[in-house]
């Protein structure tokens, strides 16, 4: 009952947001920050109430929906989506701090924000197929809006690509969703389906195709990613936070919570195949964020690479790595989500995001400064930070499964810190070469809310990774068991 | 009388088979196309739409004379048909009334203010 | 038989083509007539009178009549030249025609038909009338058919009158429209 | 024999027969009473859906006439979706028929039209069946040319009239070929004659009945009316008329091929798998041109007949059932999305540009065109998703090669779909208003049926469970 109360709550944000419809600016602001805070505070109660047994029946609910063919709003967290349920949430509050770069239509901004946080929390809380598709699809035309409407000049063309390109994966997936339910039951429920037992290794396959297909357009792996950077670019910096901290995740969850699970045989032979393409995307990503002239840019092919880790760790199949991937998941939404805002605020106090334009912000900003040079670190994986953990499990999984790709991956991490260091070396230090780099002046106390919890999270995490971990534990040795045993 | 001569007159009076009247009836149905598709004036149109009904009513009176088991029923279809016809016929007409005083025309391929 | 059957098969046909073929609309319209009657004609030798009746009553009788008052209150005067009475798709409209009236007649002749004979129609108009009320043996379907058509009837009529009524000072005559329109 | 049974299975139908005599009565004789008219019109078909209503409830069935009449749960659901469409185009009518005059006549066509309909899906009869579709076809000839102050009007009834007379010889020519080669015009004599290889004839009557329905569903290659008809019809009735004749044909269709010619369903669904891949790729790929939303919204209307043809295609094996509750499922979802969709134009205006900036101009109206919008395009959890989904289902249950490539087919044309429907939300949200283009149009009564349809698209996932339990014992199978 809990969890449906927490992904339905953003509801009443949204009922709020019609109704104060004659409130100023700041009313508003307060009233999204403080319907966004529920969510928060439910899964931190959960957290630590239920934190070792997330089975608990007042957890989970389900009743049948269309009963004829097995459909149901079953809803339920496991440690394979807690991390990211979690987030979910976090990342609504700091997208709601961060949005004071939206100044027209902040009402509407809200409302639309909470129906994308009430499909990003049903999606990794649903234990049903169906109900699996219908949250993955209602983030899409929030986050369609939210580009469209507030993001700059080429915000257009990019909005009806990413919606084209990710509702054509998801529709695809959805074919393939409905043909595994159908064909083993018919029967939609997660739980029950895992392992798959009525289908054969040919039926696993056919219906693996779609499925993988559908989900690594949403992630994107690399050959399949053209929608991503255009609508990173153009968005506004707190639509940014969600879009790369949430999204791209529901394509690599729907990997680790179904297509894993559900289809172990028809999974099995596109598992090189997938760790192939985590590793391009993670040496493609770091090339192509070495040539960008554009911070933000930059940024969003970081993400690429990063991606590619998660992918890796899944792909191995093993405890260690998916392990490693669902940690990941969780980390790069915390450090991605703290660079995109920093770059946020230097582009809004410098008004550029050249790479060339900017430097020595270590004296004028340093605090924020500071924080770039932080998340800069616990992207490339320094030891310490939260995304070191993850990488390194992901990389030892993906290396005993496969390892040419693993070993090809830990020379993507020197990619990666080449490039994260060259960032550095021009922004933060580097000479002062424009006077409006000379007169900024450091983040506002806002602005420090939205990116101080996500710094002291990646430190906790790095520090203390098993408060993570041990919630996952379980259901990645189930997911492991599945997937080995076949 | 030659028995060439009384072999031909038996010939004359023999019955006709089905298919006579069904290729009557689908050569009908062909020339009512034909008009159909080539004519430009919206009159004739449904002129020729009236001779694939015909075609067809001819069909379906051989079927009902020569089936053994449908006790002529398919007369009675027929006449629903005709009735039909003439509804088209009626409604037909009046519309192509509406479109002469607002165009001037009843050709078809001058009837073009909608595209694409 | 064979005679009346040619004589009445070359009637129809030839009637056809005229309708199609002739420049004027008049013309067409009694061509039409005459192949109506033809089809009377083919109806008499099927054992069904009493339709035939039907037919020379409704077709070439009403209907025809109708069309030839659409004719005058939809007519320009005559067109010349024969290509103009034809769409710009005249050739492969033609070819179209022949393939449908070929293939179906082709289809028709390839069915086996030897279990088929005829004089099962009904002769007697009253026999036409139990089939239309669908007792004795008829389909009982015909005795809702019959009451759709005279909805049916009633409400084309309603159609056709409320269509091609019009108010004054209403619609799309504006004036000085019809000069224009006429002298293009 | 005609018992009371009949009368009580013929009850929707004689209610709606009886009330729009009615109301051309007292319109003919009260002119001055449009309130009257309109609300007496309005009543009918609610009337005529409360009788559907109570006699699904009461689980009533029956087969009158000799068999050639059939009252089943599958031909009382279709009466029901006739009958509230019908209710919605003329409430959207009210006003705009009593500006124009001949509102009792116009109002009498609608009933007509949905008379013609409901008979339609309760014939088990060929020849019933042709005059049912008629009796739903030529009054929807008047419709389309009603308007007098567009010349588009009587122009597009032209061409609908011109076609559809057309349409109906080639479908009358099977008919009478299916009735030659069974001897019989009842489906279930036609069945024994579709069993094993057909013959010539009755192959030929199948391939023109095919055709003539084509026509009459708008696929492609007979989809050519479509747009014109759509175009030049006023409003309320190019809504009428794209859902409820249409949902009606597909019914009888099913009930054709299901009760008719079971024996022949490796030839009837592969045939309707080539049409649907067609009439989905031309539907979408015309509409993706369009300026107009009235033409845009009928060459949508053509992809989605398209999409239906799918669940025909998916009708073996296994997929049987399923793809009989995807077409009652679909039928549903489309009326309330398509009804809705159409009413706008109403409330805003057909050009798209009409559409730019609806968001905060008049953000009711904007929610719920966006609503039927998203729902035309797929998204769940709106009704337009659970009838694409219950197509997929039915799909991969049939196991025939046919029906997975038109899933995939259909897959392909979700997507295509994206541009044109977004293209209207796009506008809405993201231009500028069109500067004194905004003064709202549009009467009350069709700002209600908007709201409602948008509000019953949006909250469809709650009856969708009820209405699959119907469709699993509809009868039909």
């Amino acid at each position: 009952m809990i969890t449906t109360i927490t992904i339905f709550f953003p509801l009443v944000g949204l009922i709020l947001m019609l109704l104060l419809k004659s409130a100023d600016e700041r009313t508003v602001r307060y009233s999204a920050l403080g319907v966004a805070a529920v969510p928060l505070l439910l899964v931190t109660y959960i957290y630590f109430r239920y934190g070792g047994d997330l089975d608990a029946s007042s957890l989970t609910q389900g009743f049948d929906w269309v009963s004829s063919l097995g459909i149901g709003y079953r809803v339920g967290l496991d440690g394979l989506g807690f991390g990211m349920f979690f987030l979910s949430a976090l990342l609504t509050l700091i997208a709601v701090v961060a949005s004071w770069d939206v100044r027209e239509n902040l009402r509407q901004y809200y409302t639309i924000l909470f129906v994308a946080e009430l499909g990003m929390l049903g999606v990794f809380a649903a234990q049903d197929l169906i109900l699996f598709y219908i949250f993955f699809e209602v983030t899409l035309i929030p986050m369609y809006l939210l580009v469209g409407i507030w993001g700059d000049e080429n915000r257009r063309p990019a909005a009806i690509k990413f919606f084209i390109f990710t509702f054509f994966g998801s529709t695809v997936m959805l074919a393939g969703f409905l043909a595994l339910g159908i064909l083993s039951g018919p029967n939609f429920s997660i739980e029950t389906l895992i392992g798959s037992g009525p289908l054969s290794r040919t039926a696993q396959l056919a219906v693996a195709v779609p499925i993988l297909f559908g989900l690594l357009i949403k992630v994107p792996a690399v050959p399949l990613h053209s929608w991503l950077l255009d609508v990173y670019v153009s968005s506004p910096t707190s639509t940014n936070v969600m879009l790369s901290g949430i999204l791209p995740k529901l394509g690599t969850y729907g990997l680790i919570k179904i297509a894993l699970p559900l289809l172990p045989q028809g999974v099995e032979p596109f598992l090189p195949i997938i760790a192939a393409f985590g590793v391009v995307n993670i040496i493609y990503g770091a090339f192509v964020a070495f040539m960008q002239t554009d911070l933000k840019a930059l940024v969003a092919y970081s993400s690429i690479g990063t991606l590619g880790f998660i992918l890796l760790g899944i792909a191995s199949g093993n405890v260690l790595g998916i392990n490693g991937a669902v940690m990941q998941q969780v980390t790069h939404g915390l450090y991605s989500a703290l660079l995109f805002i920093i770059v946020g605020i230097i582009a809004a106090r410098t008004g550029t995001r050249r790479i060339s334009e900017l430097g020595g912000l270590a004296a004028r900003m340093p605090w924020a400064g500071g924080l770039l040079a932080l998340g800069a670190l616990a992207a490339m994986g320094v030891p310490g930070l939260a995304v070191f953990v993850s990488e390194f499990m992901s990389i030892m999984g993906g290396f005993v499964a496969f390892p040419v790709q693993g070993t090809l991956a830990a020379v993507g991490i020197l990619l990666g810190a080449m490039y994260l260091l060259h960032m550095l070396r021009r922004v933060i230090f580097g000479p002062i070469e424009r006077p409006a780099v000379a007169e900024t002046t450091d983040a506002g106390p806002v602005e420090m809310a939205a990116i101080v919890p996500l710094a002291l999270l990646l430190l906790v995490l790095g520090i203390f990774p098993s408060l993570l971990i041990n919630i996952q534990q379980p259901a990645v040795e189930l997911v492991a068991a599945v997937i080995g045993g076949s | 009388m030659p028995p060439q001569a009384q072999q031909f007159l038996d010939q004359l009076n023999a019955t006709l088979p089905l298919e006579a009247y069904l290729i009557v009836g689908a050569l009908m149905f062909g020339i009512g196309v034909w008009g159909a598709l080539v004519r430009r004036n919206a009159v004739v149109v449904f002129m020729c739409i009236e001779l694939m009904i015909n075609a067809v009513n001819l069909t379906l009176v051989a079927f009902a004379d020569y089936l053994p088991n449908a006790g002529g029923a398919g007369v009675g279809y027929a006449v629903l048909v005709i009735a039909v016809a003439a509804a088209e016929v009626a409604v037909g007409l009046a519309i192509a009334l509406a479109v002469y005083r607002s165009r001037k025309t009843v050709n078809v391929d001058e009837i073009n203010l909608m595209k694409g | 038989m064979v005679v009346a059957f040619i004589f009445l098969a070359s009637m129809t046909l030839l009637c056809a083509m005229g309708v199609v073929l002739s420049r004027n609309v008049v013309h067409s319209a009694l061509f039409m007539s005459g192949s109506f009657l033809g089809v009377a004609g083919f109806f008499v030798m099927l054992n069904s009178p009493a339709l035939a009746a039907f037919q020379v009553l409704i077709y070439v009788g009403a209907v025809t009549v109708v069309i030839l008052f659409g004719i005058m209150f939809t007519q320009r005067p005559q067109v010349r030249r024969f290509g103009s009475i034809l769409q710009r798709q005249r050739w492969s409209g033609f070819f179209v025609a022949i393939g449908v009236g070929a293939f179906l007649a082709y289809m028709m002749g390839l069915q086996n038909w030897d279990y088929t004979e005829p004089g099962n129609g009904p002769r007697e108009v009253s026999g036409l009338g139990e089939i239309l009320l669908g007792v004795n043996g008829a389909p009982p379907i015909f005795s809702l058919l019959f009451e759709v058509i005279s909805i049916l009837l009633l409400v084309a009529v309603i159609a056709a009158i409320v269509v091609s009524r019009r108010k004054t000072g209403e619609g799309i005559d504006r004036p000085g429209s019809d000069r224009e329109e006429v002298s293009r | 024999m005609i018992t009371a049974q009949t009368f009580v299975g013929l009850i929707p139908e004689l209610l709606v027969f009886v009330l729009s005599i009615l109301v051309l009565m007292v319109g003919v004789f009260a002119p001055r009473a449009t309130g009257l008219v309109a609300g007496l019109a309005a009543t009918t078909p609610l009337v005529a859906l409360v009788g559907t209503a109570v006699l699904l409830f009461t689980r009533f069935e029956g087969s009158f006439f000799g068999g050639g009449y059939v009252v089943d749960d599958f031909a009382l659901y279709f009466k029901l979706l006739v009958a509230l469409s019908a209710f919605f185009a003329v409430l959207a009518a009210a006003r705009w028929s009593g500006e124009t005059g001949d509102a009792p006549e116009y109002f009498t066509l609608i009933l007509s039209v949905a008379l013609g309909s409901m008979l339609l899906v309760s014939m088990r009869d060929l020849f019933g069946i042709f005059v049912a579709i008629e009796l739903a076809t030529i009054p929807s000839y008047a419709l389309v040319a009603f308007d007098r102050s567009r010349r588009e009007s009587p122009e597009g009834g032209m061409k609908y009239l011109l076609t559809g007379m057309v349409a109906a010889s080639i479908l009358l020519y099977g008919i009478v070929l299916i009735y030659g080669a069974a001897g019989s015009a009842q489906l279930a004599d036609i069945a024994n004659t579709f069993i094993g290889r057909l013959s010539p004839v009755a192959l030929l009557g199948l391939v023109l009945l095919v055709s003539g329905f084509a026509f009459k569903i708008s696929a492609a290659p007979f989809h050519f009316w479509t747009p014109d008809a759509y175009q030049g019809a006023p409003t309320s009735a190019a809504a009428f008329l794209s859902v409820a004749p249409k949902a009606a044909i597909f019914a009888v269709l099913l009930r054709i091929f299901l009760e008719g010619m079971p024996g022949a369903a490796s030839t009837w669904a592969v045939v309707a798998a080539v049409l649907a891949i067609v009439t989905m790729f031309v539907g979408n790929l015309f509409a993706l041109r369009q300026r107009n939303v009235r033409r845009m919204l009928a060459y949508s209307s053509v992809a989605h007949s398209g999409y239906i043809l799918v669940a025909f295609a998916a009708l073996r094996g296994a997929g049987a059932e399923t793809a009989v509750q995807a077409v009652l499922i679909y039928s549903a979802a489309y009326l309330l999305m398509n009804l809705g969709a159409f009413l706008v134009i109403d409330l805003v205006g057909e050009e798209a540009k009409s559409y730019n900036g609806l968001f905060r101009t008049r953000p009711g109206v904007a929610l719920s065109m966006a609503v039927f919008m998203a729902a035309l395009v797929g998204i769940p959890p709106l009704s337009g998703f659970w009838g694409k989904a219950w197509i997929i289902l039915a799909g991969a249950q049939s196991g025939s090669t046919a029906a997975y490539l038109a899933v995939g087919a259909l897959v392909i044309n979700s997507v295509l779909s994206v541009p044109y429907y977004f293209g209207i939300i796009r506008n809405m949200a993201f231009e500028e208003p069109v500067t004194g283009a905004g003064e709202p149009k549009g009467t009350g009564a069709v700002k209600f049926s908007v709201y409602a349809l948008a509000i019953a698209t949006a909250l469809f996932f709650i009856v969708v469970g009820p209405l699959a339990t119907l469709a699993g014992n509809s009868g039909l199978l």
